[in-house]
């Protein structure tokens, strides 16, 4: 590399300086809400970087392409409004700010280099530094036992996944001699697909699995979505997943790619346990976080289609899946922070109860994320759907869009369970009070309008990722 | 020479090893501990590929990894005794209030 | 001579790595994982990477499993000697972590590599493999070194920020 | 002419502003933002109007929603000559609407959740005319029986209303089904939704024939047939006319808007927009034309003795509906448009005026209990005399032209058209009489109400009188687009809608044109002195006459029993079902298995795979282990090592 391909580094290099500089920077800012601000001016300096940071570098190491770009935008996004709906969220939590916003900024670096990374030893770095960041925001609230809990859970059962993930590159690079995913895909390509290889390759799988929870490597996500902040939750279900989408893609798209007919069938029992577990276990639950937690299991068994399908229609449909998910996740959860006060924890199903009487306009807005991740149009969540069944029946597999379907169709009822409760039943006890924030209703707006915008005109969007992979 | 395969066998040893401690110790710091050896059941098999493929790489992924391990126990061992001040048991079968 | 040298050392890892798992004293497994270490980077000698070795000894032996008595500490030992070590359902763990072993060893049995890289050992021999690895480093990996760089910073951020005491 | 984005999205934005802001900021205001955005929609329609009259039409997509293959959802608009006229009636209607219900709903607690639904009515049935392709169409056609059902049931907490807002729901749910299967089927033969390929193609399926229980049926026959379905249900056509007569339960000035001038006929500018395919269809055709001539005359017939003063305007309603349906299947569609036009303004007038008269009278709706309000309340005395003389074919309002037009084209069409021209004819007759029968009981004569209501009897105040003048010159001149050669004009509006739906076949003589108008003209005089007669002279004639011919009188004042039969047939049995069989089930196993047991499977799994879920990481850790060494085993035995 020469010093003048550093642009194409450059959003990394400013991500992580400017990371720096907030987690220094509550030495100085006596305002809390300044803090999170500078994290979201950060985030768009780094932006600035992004249109011209095309390029490959290290050898192949580092790739910036649209695939890249497309995630980078999902990983700011989610970001940005994940900073928006925490401020008031720590308030109430009672806890430090820089090291919040920093570690946050530290993870999305992780995921961007995870994103970028064309190199499995990149590959692995970005994604412990997400996941050490991640392990540290989960357990950010320390003298909460969840909290605690949670963490420890993640942390244990991701560096089992890490090391397993390890193993499966070691596999690989004995394989093929390389770590490089284009040299990989190559050297594959006039190989036998022999049981050792088979076997590397399912490592692989089962760490990705890990990283986005499909079943049966999922079961750390309720446990841990539950006891994590529910702004950090948000954050998790959305920025680290299409992370992880990210790389699976990159992974089994491009280096495994010789292998398809091998992966494909594993992947696809997978996805359908996935729904299976997801939208089945969902329906037990009454606390609407842990609900959201197994949907959002649910949700990755969905995406998970898109790489079956694969190609240019596959993969710009996973993509859409992620970015549509992102608004319609967050906002839920940002309802969820707005029903937490100080002493009301403004979780469970019953505390929904006759919201359209006490808050029509939070329980309007709930409806509007509960039937767009149902898939209901004209939602986002229906454009999202959409797209990745006829993905799907594109590439010949009409009946995994079926089943599907149908595990949409059972999804509705805990989705729409809440809407009723909202609208049907009587408030119980005294009203919820909210703790709004400019910047919560902020997230929301974002969130609602283009869960509408996505849902009503989503063309943009839809040829947006299929340039960017094609 | 020693075959390659021999190194590739330690390593998968130390890594089982690794994985049944993880599975089948109460202890959160003895599951953690596990978790090292599994790591050096690859980091051992990732030299000897590397050795023997006269290339650089495996090694340099040995390293990293051995860094990466220092910072996942700082940060591990940090959780731990965050979890120690809330509760002081270091069974992992007592740690299950998120369940369902 | 390579042969016993390898032998003694894997016997020894592999002996002490179940003795990690199977102690009942914790403290008695971080001793036991130090001797286990020392013998890996004998074997890491062996292959000819000293500096690797040195590495193990330094952060492994030296950092990590420093840390690791630390946090031992904080247990209540006496209660923990007494306390049941494996869970109730090991014997079905055994037989997973046997049968994975099992497929492992049969799927690398005989693998050789055919790939011969620029780093023959007598090109390492001769410019030491500590020089080899840095000029590497700092070369070609210079992207995934200054990662683990903030991966380490991120790590003492977050060790401070879980361990110190709350806010007022 | 991208301005005619504006006609829809103006009342959306209304909506949105009423709907999120309404409640804190225009508790009292909400007619501001609907009123003036309906105003700006009119305005544009009218330049739109020009361009249509100057020759441009338009015909694009404004965004696709969907686009996969050749399955294309898209938003698009059409602006041709029938567009322009339904955006005049529909725009212009509803704008009377909007201002005449700031006094007649001024102080309702609903009234920002009033106009929001008003202006989301309005767009939706913009949209639902503007539309390019039948998708939308449905789409719109879905939204604004929406906001009707809304609209009935505005004031929920009376049973009756929110009985009638299911009761519209329900039977529309017939019609509607028919109708999507309709699409369905078009898109399934011809692979497209959007109006101009499929009518340039739908003749290839002229061959087409398929099989239902036995009988070959044009594949044609059977789309339009289909379509019809869903205009039976909407415009309230025999046997799905039900639902309209109670629908009187929302509010008047919805009466006026929804149930008269504009939703109820989006059947018929259904059916006329697609032209091209009942064309294709003599059966089809046929069909249309006798369904529109039978509940013309039937839903007349019922009018004849109802008291409810709404109710008799709802059910000349139905009637007039039949007319335009009778129009359009004797292939004057022009014509069906035409009264479509000149009705919406006498009939919302009709129903405004009535509006107005129970404003006076403090909700009262019996016409046996009014009389004499000609003196408390002039102007709506007069403008519901112009709307009346209107409806009833008096030369040189409004409905002579469009009626005699339909009833001259179903005469000259001959065959079924003969027919009906004959069931048209009669039901002139009637609606002249119940028209009249209505005014000289409401206006004339003795007030026979309470003495507290005749102490209460005014003037509605100016947001309502303005629009009934305004309305009444409507009713007045909205024929005189339309006069046919024989009297001197020049048949303009069949000259201007020909390009959309052709010209009428038949031909007729003068002498026979002649005939159609004077009977036709003819009956609706002799309607009209009947009526003096019978209400004002000779009070006793219809009492005498009620008693004589009894069980007619009886079937006609329980409108043809219909509500009993449909109770008898359909409601009842439903119930039975749902209460004996399905309840009877209950504790037995069949019905529950299959409705409650497929959830109740899936609950039981759940609780039982949840049992998986311990929260003991080791169980976690264990899954995954047993995951990884699954999925290697499958691996090894598939590949056969």
């Amino acid at each position: 590399m020469n010093f003048t391909d550093i642009h194409t580094l450059m959003p990394e290099i400013v991500m992580a300086v400017l990371a720096l500089a907030v987690l220094l920077s509550e030495l100085v800012i006596r305002r809390k809400e300044t803090v999170g601000l500078l994290a979201i001016v950060s985030v768009a300096v780094t932006a600035y970087f992004i249109p011209t940071s095309f390029g490959t570098v290290f050898n192949g190491m580092f790739i910036s392409d649209g695939y890249s770009v497309f995630f980078k935008f999902i990983f700011f996004t989610c970001l940005i409004l994940t900073v928006l709906i925490s401020s008031r969220y720590l308030e109430i939590e009672r806890s430090s700010h820089g090291e919040y916003y920093a570690l946050l900024m530290f993870a999305t670096l992780g995921m961007m280099l995870m994103a970028s990374a064309g190199d499995l030893i990149v590959l692995y770095l970005g994604l412990e530094l997400m996941a050490l960041s991640l392990y540290v925001l989960t357990g950010f609230i320390r003298h909460e036992y969840r909290s605690n809990e949670a963490s420890l859970k993640y942390f244990l059962l991701g560096a089992f996944s890490s090391a397993i993930l390890l193993y499966g590159i070691m596999m690989i690079y004995a394989q093929t001699g390389t770590t490089d995913i284009n040299t990989i895909s190559s050297v594959l390509t006039e190989k036998k697909a022999t049981v050792s290889l088979l076997l590397s390759v399912i490592f692989l799988l089962v760490a990705f699995s890990f990283k986005i929870a499909l079943a049966p490597f999922h079961m750390w996500t309720p446990d841990v979505y539950e006891g994590a902040p529910t702004s950090i939750t948000a954050f998790m279900s959305v920025g680290p997943k299409a992370a992880g989408f990210a790389v699976l893609g990159r992974v089994f798209l491009v280096g495994l790619y010789p292998l398809q007919i091998n992966w494909i069938p594993l992947l696809i029992g997978l996805s359908i346990l996935t729904m299976a577990v997801g939208n089945i276990l969902a329906i037990q639950q009454r606390s609407v976080k842990r609900m959201l937690a197994y949907s959002s299991i649910a949700h990755a068994g969905y995406a998970v289609i898109g790489i079956i399908a694969g190609g240019n229609e596959g993969v710009s449909a996973m993509m859409n899946y992620l970015l549509i998910y992102m608004f319609m996740n967050i906002g839920a959860f940002s309802i969820l922070i707005l029903m937490r006060s100080e002493d009301f924890l403004g979780e469970s199903l019953d505390d929904f109860k006759g919201l359209a009487k006490t808050h029509p306009l939070t329980a309007g807005l709930m409806l509007l994320f509960m039937f767009s991740l149902t898939g209901i149009p004209p939602t986002a969540g229906f454009i999202g759907k959409f797209y990745l069944f006829k993905a799907a029946v594109g590439a010949g597999y009409t009946w995994l869009a079926i089943v599907t379907v149908i595990f949409s169709a059972i999804s509705a009822y805990f989705y729409l369970r809440v809407v009723i409760y909202m609208y049907m039943h009587e408030p119980e006890g005294e009203a919820v009070s909210l703790s709004g924030s400019p910047s919560l209703g902020l997230a929301l707006l974002i969130s609602a309008l283009l869960v509408l915008f996505i849902g009503i005109y989503p063309s943009p969007f839809i040829s947006f990722a299929r340039i960017v992979t094609g | 020479m020693i075959p390659l395969h021999w190194y590739l066998w330690l390593g998968s040893i130390v890594f089982c090893i690794g994985i049944f401690g993880f599975l089948a110790k109460r202890n959160i710091i003895i599951m953690f501990l596990s978790i090292e050896l599994m790591l050096n059941g690859v980091n051992i098999s990732l030299v000897a590929l590397s050795h023997y493929m006269q290339d650089l790489r495996g090694e340099i992924l040995v390293f990293f990894i051995i860094a990466v391990a220092a910072a996942e126990a700082a940060i591990g061992l940090a959780i731990v005794v965050s979890l120690f001040r809330n509760r002081t048991s270091p069974h992992v079968d007592e740690i299950r209030e998120l369940k369902g | 001579m390579l042969e016993f040298f390898f032998g003694y050392l894997s016997l020894v890892i592999i002996i002490f790595s179940l003795l990690v798992v199977l102690s009942k004293n914790a403290i008695h497994s971080v001793l036991y994982m130090l001797v286990m270490f020392f013998h890996v980077a004998g074997i890491y000698l062996l292959l000819q990477a000293e500096f690797l070795a040195a590495v193990q000894i330094i952060v492994y032996a030296g950092a990590i499993l420093v840390l690791f008595l630390f946090a031992i500490m904080l247990l209540n030992l006496r209660e923990e000697l007494s306390a049941e070590q494996l869970t109730d359902g090991w014997p079905a763990s055994l037989a997973v972590v046997a049968g994975l072993l099992l497929t492992l060893m049969l799927s690398l049995g005989g693998f050789t590599t055919t790939f011969n890289g620029s780093w023959s050992p007598e090109k390492i021999k001769e410019i030491t493999f500590t020089k080899a690895l840095g000029q590497a480093l700092y070369t070609g990996y210079i992207l995934p070194f200054e990662v683990a760089s903030i991966i380490l910073l991120v790590a003492i951020v977050g060790a401070i920020v879980l361990a110190k005491r709350r806010l007022n | 002419m991208n301005y005619y984005l504006l006609i829809p999205f103006l009342p959306l934005a209304a909506f949105l502003i009423n709907i999120l802001l309404g409640r804190k900021l225009f508790r009292h205001q909400a007619h501001w933002p609907s009123t003036l955005a309906v105003l700006g929609s009119l305005v544009v329609s009218v330049l739109v109007l020009i361009d249509v009259l100057n020759g441009q039409t338009l015909n694009r997509d404004l965004y696709s929603w969907i686009i996969s293959g050749k399955f294309r959802v898209s938003v698009g608009f059409l602006i041709d000559q029938l567009t322009a006229v339904m955006l005049i009636v529909v725009t212009s209607v509803s704008f009377l609407v909007h201002v005449y219900s700031i006094g007649y709903m001024h102080d309702d607690p609903g009234y920002y959740r009033f106009y929001s639904y008003l202006s989301l009515f309005t767009f939706s049935m913009l949209m639902l005319v503007m539309s390019n392709n039948f998708l939308q169409l449905y789409f719109g056609w879905e939204a604004v029986g929406l906001c009707s059902y809304l609209l009935i049931g505005f004031w929920y907490q009376k049973k009756s209303a929110s009985d009638a807002g299911k009761k519209a729901f329900i039977v529309n749910r017939f019609g509607d089904f028919g109708f999507g299967l309709g699409v369905i089927l078009i898109f399934l033969t011809l692979g497209t939704l959007h109006y101009s390929p499929v009518f340039e193609t739908i003749g290839t399926l002229s061959e087409k024939t398929v099989s239902i229980f036995g009988l070959e049926m044009n594949i044609i026959t059977i789309i339009a047939l289909l379509l019809f379905c869903g205009a039976v249900g909407k415009s309230a056509q025999l046997p799905l006319h039900v639902w309209l007569p109670d629908a009187m339960e929302g509010p008047t000035p919805v009466s006026a808007l929804i149930h008269a001038a504009t939703m109820v006929t989006a059947g018929v500018f259904l059916v006329a927009r697609a032209n091209p395919i009942f064309s294709l269809s003599p059966t089809a055709m046929s069909v249309v034309a006798v369904v529109g001539g039978l509940t013309a005359l039937f839903a007349a017939t019922i009018a004849l003795v109802q008291n409810d003063i709404k109710r008799v305007i709802a059910y000349s309603t139905v009637s007039q509906l039949g007319y335009m349906f009778l129009a359009c299947g004797v292939g004057a569609y022009g014509a069906g448009i035409f009264h479509l036009y000149t009705h919406a303004y006498f009939k919302a007038l009709l129903f405004l005026c009535a509006g107005s008269v129970m404003h006076a009278m403090g909700g009262e709706l019996d016409c046996q209990k009014m009389g004499g309000l000609r003196k408390y309340m002039p102007v709506t005395y007069w403008t519901m005399l112009i709307a009346s003389l209107s409806i009833s074919g008096i030369p040189g309002l409004a409905g002579f032209f469009s009626k005699d037009e339909i009833l001259f084209r179903a005469y000259a069409a001959g065959g079924v058209g003969k027919f009906v021209w004959l069931l048209g004819t009669i039901a002139a007759l009637l609606t002249a009489f119940y028209s009249f029968r209505l005014i000289f009981l409401t206006f004339h004569g003795e007030f026979r109400g309470t003495e507290e209501q005749k102490h209460h009897l005014h003037e509605s105040p100016k947001a309502m009188t303005i629009p009934l003048l305004l309305l009444a010159i409507g009713a007045v001149g909205a024929g005189w687009v339309g006069i046919p050669p024989l009297l001197g004009g020049g048949e303009h509006f069949a000259e201007y809608i020909a390009p959309v739906v052709g010209h009428p076949a038949g031909e007729a003589t003068h002498a026979e044109e002649w005939m159609t108008m004077g009977l036709s003209v003819l009956v609706g005089l002799a309607g009209i002195l009947t009526a003096w007669i019978f209400y004002l002279r000779k009070r006793e004639i219809p009492v005498r006459l009620a008693e004589k011919f009894q069980p007619i009188y009886r079937v006609l004042w329980n409108k043809y029993y219909f509500d009993e039969l449909y109770d008898f047939i359909i409601v009842r049995p439903s119930l039975f079902v749902a209460r004996n069989i399905i309840m009877g089930f209950t504790d037995g196993a069949i019905i529950e298995g299959i409705v409650n047991g497929v959830p109740a499977f899936i609950g039981w799994l759940g609780s039982h795979v949840r049992k998986v879920q311990s929260g003991l990481l080791q169980h976690y850790a264990t899954f995954m282990a047993l995951g990884l060494f699954l999925l290697i085993a499958i691996v090894m035995i598939v590949t056969g090592v």
